[in-house]
């Protein structure tokens, strides 16, 4: 596998966000959300990008695919730079390259039926098909995802979290895509309902051989999931590697304190990672 | 896209096994919809009502002695009178209330509903572009609103007036042109935070058109504060109307509108007070009704709430 | 309950703090004035409501009686030569400006000067035009002011002289126009001398303040002559044009005076508050006008008679409007001075109703028009309940002859733009007279001026032309002696009532409602009352 | 926020340039001009007039003359009220306006809001339709109506409140007026408080605070209002600036020294200055308060972000 080219190669990626501030005629001040971010991703991976909120994970996933604009770099989709597409390979480039959102509810529009919301995918790609197999596929997701098929006609806000999350999955397929980008797919979801969904994930992945960019502040869940993690910090690149090397082995004093916070059921432990937090939180407000 | 467009074997299955299967044959919208609203007794009432303000409207003039433009010479400005016909009294000029009741009803029901129509579309689709878009886009969309509302309408009136003389379309167009900017900044400020939620970004990461998004994503989800806002429109248009027949854009007599009758009723509510009351009653009854619908709409069209 | 109470106790300790600082006071007279004064300067004033403020500060070389008359103001006499060209007025002794200044015949000259300054943009310059040289020096053809016909012979003796003898010209010195101005202010401030902080009259009153859309209040100038015998203290002039909200404040008790009602109110004036409601001949003429110009439907005369012969004038004052004007026949309101006893009355207005709609339905039949071929006519006004009431009616009166009227109404801009472009068919139109000769209103009806190619035709709107009438006119003006005068012009009158050149409809009236604390107002047909003749009762 | 308030503020010299400029030539579209009333003038007085207005030069030429003396800062005279020129007029006037205007502003604000939420939190039941009832009625009765009955009957029936006139100043000629302009307001504020306070208290997220077991009150009161206020604050700025023009009807019954008259009457007029000054006022009115307005959105909804 590895000897194959990377379907999604990521080079020199930089986002940078301008804050007003700094006074009425001061210069603005330039926020480098993401600096010189490079991988590879290839066809049947999932590669985990780890960082707590802030690092700069999601803006990196919406620069990859141009729903933010990046400032340099590029990202290379199947031996073509997303950064340079015209709209309509950029429209071609959306069915291929699907995502997962954080908010199962609020990323639903609570005026559509979760049929309407399955389907929309294909409305937007493939426009010629008819209504009736457009039902169909939309049945067979559902399906596939876990939901019944009969609950097609009703509103998001009828389904419980985990469902609602099922219906975010089941629309990011529906278009068969080669890439599920996944932010923070589970990190809203009760545990229980967390190991059903990330399973869920697992085997779609195997059984339609997607590729798949995980983001994740929890660096437990990510080591589940990918075979390869990405760990981010303010905006930068401090490790990528294997899964279990980085988790076992941790290189980078940021990494560490990330493995640091996952929640253990142990007081002592727990004090200690609140420590480590708020150190963390003063060195970031210093460094910025 | 042989993946997507094919229709194969599995496929087939889920069509044949979706067609067995009973639940999910789905109500649409507008039925749930229906459905909600016939629960809201103060609604339900409500549509009574000014259906039967309606019907009496459209068929009324049929069935009175008199017409809205006849003069009786021999009862000018006269209370109701049961023995000669005149029910409601006669105006100043010795036409019969009744008639001129229910001419005006009809001519505001007109009225109302096509200019906020105009104007809830415009207003809509406008401020939810502008918001949509954001950036200059909407910054220019907005100060154009601005601007609008700064210049004086009175004489962009006149100059249609002159222009273009008497005709019923300009009502409407003078009407909707004014009543849209305000509705167009709600729905501006809405679509603002709207467009921050997560499942339009979905739509848009999906490929979704920005006009699209705007017209299945943005709009629908918009519909309380449009539905409110509408019916606070309407007495508005009904006003504006009667004042812009007083510029002589409007209904001409010896045609009428409710609007009309009640300024022209209300100097004299003490000396005479059927010119007022009658059409007052009717105008107020008919908001009332429409208010309580609008209530009874926004409920029933927000799926939230069951 | 108790909530009502408590508003009821604190409105009524409010309204006796207000009762008791007014008492301390003097007497003060609330006078409803209707709109806005444009202006406190009477060169630039053009209405009412500027005379009612104006005429209470400024006093001409005359001024008005309480029954409007004219009689003696600042000029304590006056001596008018034979021919009737050449006035001399002698100026009271001791009278003055309110910063001391006394007035002198120099300030007459000066004002007349003034009014006549094409810089000045006087709006009413014209009713002085009699004066020799006026219009000239008006319209910039004569530049040295010193060629005007007013002439101050010392301080005290100012000479007027006239382009021909005019017999209203005295009357015409009770207009604002005539007023003098303080020379000294306004050669310092310019137009800045009528701010309240500059302003100086010589009247029975002075202008202290000025609220726009409120009022102007005035106090009583101890300086006047005749300051012994004025009796009210203070006036607010207040500004409403609501006139069912400024019969509210009457009845509220916060008005004294109304200088007009709600027509539709009358009868409940006069059921409810007898006596205070006052209804007068005013010299005014309610008209329609009808397009003459060639080409339109209503150059042809047959049907310009069926137009106003079918029209039940009696029904429009008593029941349309509800406050009784009389109708009209005639163009020269009755109470017109200088004119002949017996007024314009033609036959076919005693004729019964059913044969004059056979008559007009004959001369429409002539005129090519019948059921089979209705006309119609498009009529406009401009809104107004009065006019669209009075419209609607015409429209009614007309239908059993075949005529269609197309209502029109616009706002009164455009209206008279209409008008006067002769964008119309029928039109409305009214007339107050500027001063009380018949001249006033056949004026009107003169052919207009040919200007370079195009013919102004003033107020002339439906462009009636006669040459006979437009000869008869100008031979009354030069005509001296008054009764030959008044025949000219009453031949003149039946020249153009004779060819249907307008549809007069009423005459108007004055509606005023006087409280009955007020004592000196008399009910005359120019409806000035000034506040020093008033008085007033707690 | 406060660079781009910067701009925003920056940008309204050029737009109420634009706004006057187009109101200067429209309004010359209009036919009639500021002397033609009732009866013509006499052609010699109407050249004079003209001319002292500068009426008689090219269109053009009075627009820069207009533009210049603006730049001066002086809004010109006004050609039917003589005796004051249209920055006195605006300065008598408009302190007055605003002080009305704003008192029935914060009433009705207040006064709606509550309305608003209390209807909610009792959706169709008799609390809420006891209230709209009660606040619709200042929508549904136009205002010229509900003056002149106000005026008749608390004015000349009661005789507890002055029937009108702003004589000495007192309060108590303003309670009929604020009243008259507060209430359709107030009206307007609770219906979209209403509607908008339903649609939170049905979402998601305040379920979820019901759920933790938070009394209505505190959830009302924590999660709710910020949230439902958005569709009000929309409405705040025009709102006001209703509230600010919109007294022509309160000022002519009440007889008020208010400029809400000549938003109105000056286009009727044609009195050309005072129209192109207020149209210069009311813009720069409009653009303070939607950008309150805005920057209030962005308090309200972090997520709203400005460029």
């Amino acid at each position: 596998m590895s000897e194959k080219e990377p379907i999604l190669k990521v080079r020199n990626l930089s986002v940078e966000f301008s804050l007003p501030g700094g006074g009425l005629f001061g210069a603005k001040k330039i926020l480098k959300a993401v600096q010189n971010v490079s991988f590879d991703l290839h066809e049947g991976e999932t590669l985990g990008i780890v960082g707590e909120s802030g690092s700069g994970k999601s803006t990196l996933s919406r620069a990859i695919t141009r729903l933010v604009q990046a400032s340099g770099g590029e990202s290379v989709w199947l031996g073509q730079d997303i950064q340079k597409m015209n709209s309509k390979q950029l429209l071609a480039l959306r069915k291929d390259i699907q995502m997962v959102f954080q908010d199962p509810l609020a990323s639903l529009n609570p005026r559509m039926t979760a049929g309407a919301i399955i389907a929309e995918p294909l409305l937007t790609h493939a426009p010629g098909i008819g209504k009736a197999e457009r039902t169909a596929r939309v049945a067979e997701m559902m399906e596939k995802v876990g939901l019944v098929p009969s609950m097609i006609n009703r509103y998001p806000h009828e389904f419980s979290g985990g469902q609602c999350q099922r219906i975010g999955i089941a629309r990011a397929l529906i278009t068969r895509p080669k890439l599920v980008v996944c932010d923070e797919a589970v990190s809203a979801l009760d545990v229980s309902i967390r190991a059903q969904v990330i399973n869920l994930l697992m085997d779609l992945q195997k059984e339609l051989g997607i590729s798949m960019l995980f983001i994740s502040h929890d660096i437990a869940v990510v080591r589940h999931i990918a075979q390869r993690v990405l760990v981010m910090y303010l905006g930068e690149v401090v490790e990528l590697g294997d899964a279990e090397q980085i988790v076992s082995n941790p290189q980078h004093d940021y990494t560490k304190k990330l493995i640091a916070a996952v929640p253990v059921p142990d007081p002592k432990v727990e004090m200690q990672r609140r420590e480590v937090r708020r150190r963390m939180r003063r060195e970031a407000s210093a460094a910025a | 896209m042989p993946g997507l467009t094919g229709k194969d074997q599995v496929l087939t299955t889920y069509a044949n096994k979706l067609a067995s299967l009973d639940a999910p044959k789905g109500r649409s919208l507008t039925q749930d919809a229906l459905r909600r609203l016939a629960r809201n007794k103060a609604a339900v009432v409500s549509i009574a009502i000014l259906v039967l303000i309606i019907v009496t409207a459209i068929v009324g003039p049929y069935l009175v002695p008199w017409g809205y433009a006849q003069v009786d010479w021999s009862n000018i400005r006269k209370p109701p009178n049961f023995e000669v016909g005149h029910y409601l009294g006669t105006d100043q000029n010795g036409r019969d209330m009744l008639a001129r009741v229910l001419q005006g009803t009809q001519m505001s029901l007109i009225v109302a509903l096509v200019a906020t129509l105009v104007s809830v579309t415009i207003g809509v689709v406008y401020g939810a572009v502008a918001g949509y878009f954001g950036g200059r886009v909407d910054a220019i969309m907005m100060r154009f609103v601005d601007i609008m509302y700064a210049l004086p309408y009175i004489l962009f009136v006149i100059i249609l007036v002159v222009m273009f003389g008497r005709n019923p379309v300009l009502l409407f167009i003078g009407i909707g042109a004014i009543e849209w900017l305000t509705m167009a900044r709600i729905v501006r400020g809405q679509t603002l935070s709207i467009k921050e939620k997560e499942f339009v970004e979905a739509a848009r990461a999906g490929g979704v058109k920005p006009f699209t998004i705007i017209m299945r994503h943005i709009v629908p989800n918009l519909t309380g504060p449009v539905v409110i806002y509408a019916t606070l429109t309407i007495p508005e248009i009904i006003i504006a109307e009667s004042f812009l027949s007083y510029l002589g854009l409007g209904v001409q007599e010896p045609q009428t509108s409710l609007g009309t009758l009640i300024s022209a009723g209300a100097p004299v509510a003490e000396v005479m007070p059927w010119l007022l009351l009658a059409p007052a009653l009717v105008l107020v009854t008919m908001l009332f009704c429409l208010t309580y619908i609008g209530d009874g709409l926004r409920d029933a069209l927000d799926p939230k709430d069951r | 309950m108790k909530f009502t109470t408590a508003i009821q106790a604190v409105a009524t300790a409010g309204a006796m703090a207000l009762m008791m600082s007014t008492a301390a006071s003097a007497v003060t007279l609330q006078l409803h004035n209707g709109g806005d004064p444009g202006t406190l300067d009477p060169h630039k004033a053009s209405g009412d409501w500027e005379n009612r403020v104006i005429g209470d500060y400024i006093e001409g070389l005359l001024t008005e009686s309480p029954s409007a008359e004219a009689i003696a103001g600042q000029a304590e006499s006056w001596d008018i030569s034979e021919d009737g060209t050449v006035y001399t007025f002698h100026l009271r002794d001791g009278i003055q400006w309110s910063d001391g200044t006394p007035v002198t015949a120099g300030d007459f000259v000066f004002a007349f000067q003034r009014l006549f300054d094409p810089k000045t943009a006087a709006d009413y310059a014209y009713l002085q035009f009699p004066i020799l040289n006026a219009e000239a020096i008006n319209s910039g053809e004569i530049t040295d002011f010193n060629e005007l016909g007013v002439k101050a012979i010392d301080d005290k003796t100012l000479e007027i002289t006239l382009n021909a003898s005019t017999p209203f010209f005295l009357e015409a010195l009770t207009h604002y126009t005539a007023y003098p101005v303080p020379r000294h202010l306004v050669e310092k401030l310019g137009d800045e001398w009528t701010k309240v902080e500059n302003i100086v009259g010589n009247g029975p009153y002075l202008v202290k303040e000025w609220l726009p859309g409120s009022y102007v209040r005035s106090e009583k100038n101890a300086d006047y002559y005749d300051a012994a015998n004025v009796q009210i203290d203070e006036v607010y002039y207040h500004v409403l044009e609501d006139q069912a909200a400024a019969l509210n404040r009457y009845r509220a008790g916060e008005f004294d005076i109304l200088t007009d009602f709600p027509a539709d109110q009358y009868q409940w004036l006069q059921d409810n508050m007898p006596g205070q409601a006052h209804v007068t001949p005013f010299l005014g003429i309610y008209y329609y006008v009808m397009n003459q110009q060639e080409g339109q439907v209503l150059s042809d005369i047959r049907i310009r008679e069926a137009l106003s012969t079918t029209i039940v004038r009696d029904v429009i004052g008593p029941d349309i409007l509800g406050t009784g004007e009389l109708p009209a026949y005639g163009w020269v309101p009755p109470g017109a001075a200088n004119y002949v006893e017996n007024a314009y009355h033609p036959a076919w207005a005693d004729t019964p109703y059913e044969e004059r709609v056979e008559h007009a339905k004959d001369l429409m039949t002539e005129a090519g028009y019948g059921p089979a071929n209705p006309l119609t006519l498009q009529l406009r006004y401009n809104t107004n309940d009065n006019h669209q009431r009075i419209a609607v009616a015409l429209a009614a009166m007309w239908e059993p002859i075949g005529i269609k009227i197309e209502l029109f109404n616009a706002e009164t801009a455009v209206h008279y733009d209409a008008l006067r472009a002769g964008d119309f068919q029928v039109g409305r139109a009214g007339w107050l007279m500027d001063y009380n000769d018949p001249s006033n209103t056949l004026d009107l009806l003169k052919t207009g001026i040919d200007q370079g190619g195009t013919m102004n035709w003033g107020n002339n709107y439906g462009r009636y032309s006669n040459a006979e009438f437009d000869a008869l006119m100008t031979q009354a003006s030069t005509e001296l002696d008054l009764k030959a005068r008044g025949q000219l012009l009453a031949n003149a009158e039946k020249i153009a009532m004779d060819e249907f050149a307008a549809i007069p409809i009423y005459w108007y009236v004055s509606k005023d409602v006087v409280s009955p604390k007020i004592s000196g107002f008399e009910e005359n047909p120019k409806n000035i009352f000034r506040t020093r003749w008033l008085s007033k009762s707690e | 926020m406060l660079a781009y308030a910067f701009r925003r503020v920056l940008s309204a010299i050029p737009i109420a340039l634009i706004a006057v400029t187009a109101c200067f030539f429209i309004l010359r579209l209009a036919p009639g001009g500021p002397f033609d009333g009732e009866r013509a003038l006499p052609p010699t007085v109407l050249a004079n007039l003209r001319a002292h207005y500068n009426l008689d030069q090219p269109l053009i030429v009075q627009y820069f003359i207009y533009i210049w003396r603006l730049v001066q800062g002086d809004l010109g005279p006004s050609m039917v009220i003589d005796g004051f020129n249209v920055s006195q007029l605006i300065a008598i006037g408009f302190p007055f306006t605003l002080t009305m205007a704003l008192t029935a502003f914060v009433i009705a604000t207040v006064v709606g809001l509550l309305a608003g939420m209390v209807a909610s939190v009792y959706q169709n039941k008799w609390p809420d339709y006891v209230l709209v009832l009660g606040v619709m009625v200042g929508v549904l009765i136009p205002n010229f109506l509900m003056a002149a009955l106000l005026q008749l009957w608390f004015g000349v029936y009661l005789k507890w409140l002055p029937a009108g006139g702003w004589v000495n100043g007192s309060w108590m000629h303003l309670v009929l007026p604020v009243t008259v302009l507060a209430w359709p307001h107030a009206g307007r504020i609770s219906r979209l408080m209403r509607g908008s306070m339903i649609e939170v208290l049905g979402s998601n997220y305040v379920r979820t605070a019901r759920a933790k077991g938070l009394g209505e009150r505190l959830v009302v009161a924590r999660h709710a209002i910020k949230p439902a206020l958005l569709p009000v604050v929309s409405y705040l700025g025009p709102g006001l600036s209703y509230l600010l023009t919109g007294s022509l009807a309160v000022e002519q019954v009440f007889g008020l020294p208010g400029i809400g008259k000549y938003f109105v009457t000056a286009a009727l007029n044609r009195d050309y200055g005072v129209v192109l000054g207020t149209t210069i006022l009311y813009m720069f009115i409009i653009l303070a308060l939607n950008l309150i307005v805005d920057l209030v959105y962005a308090w309200l909804d972090p997520k709203v972000r400005y460029s």
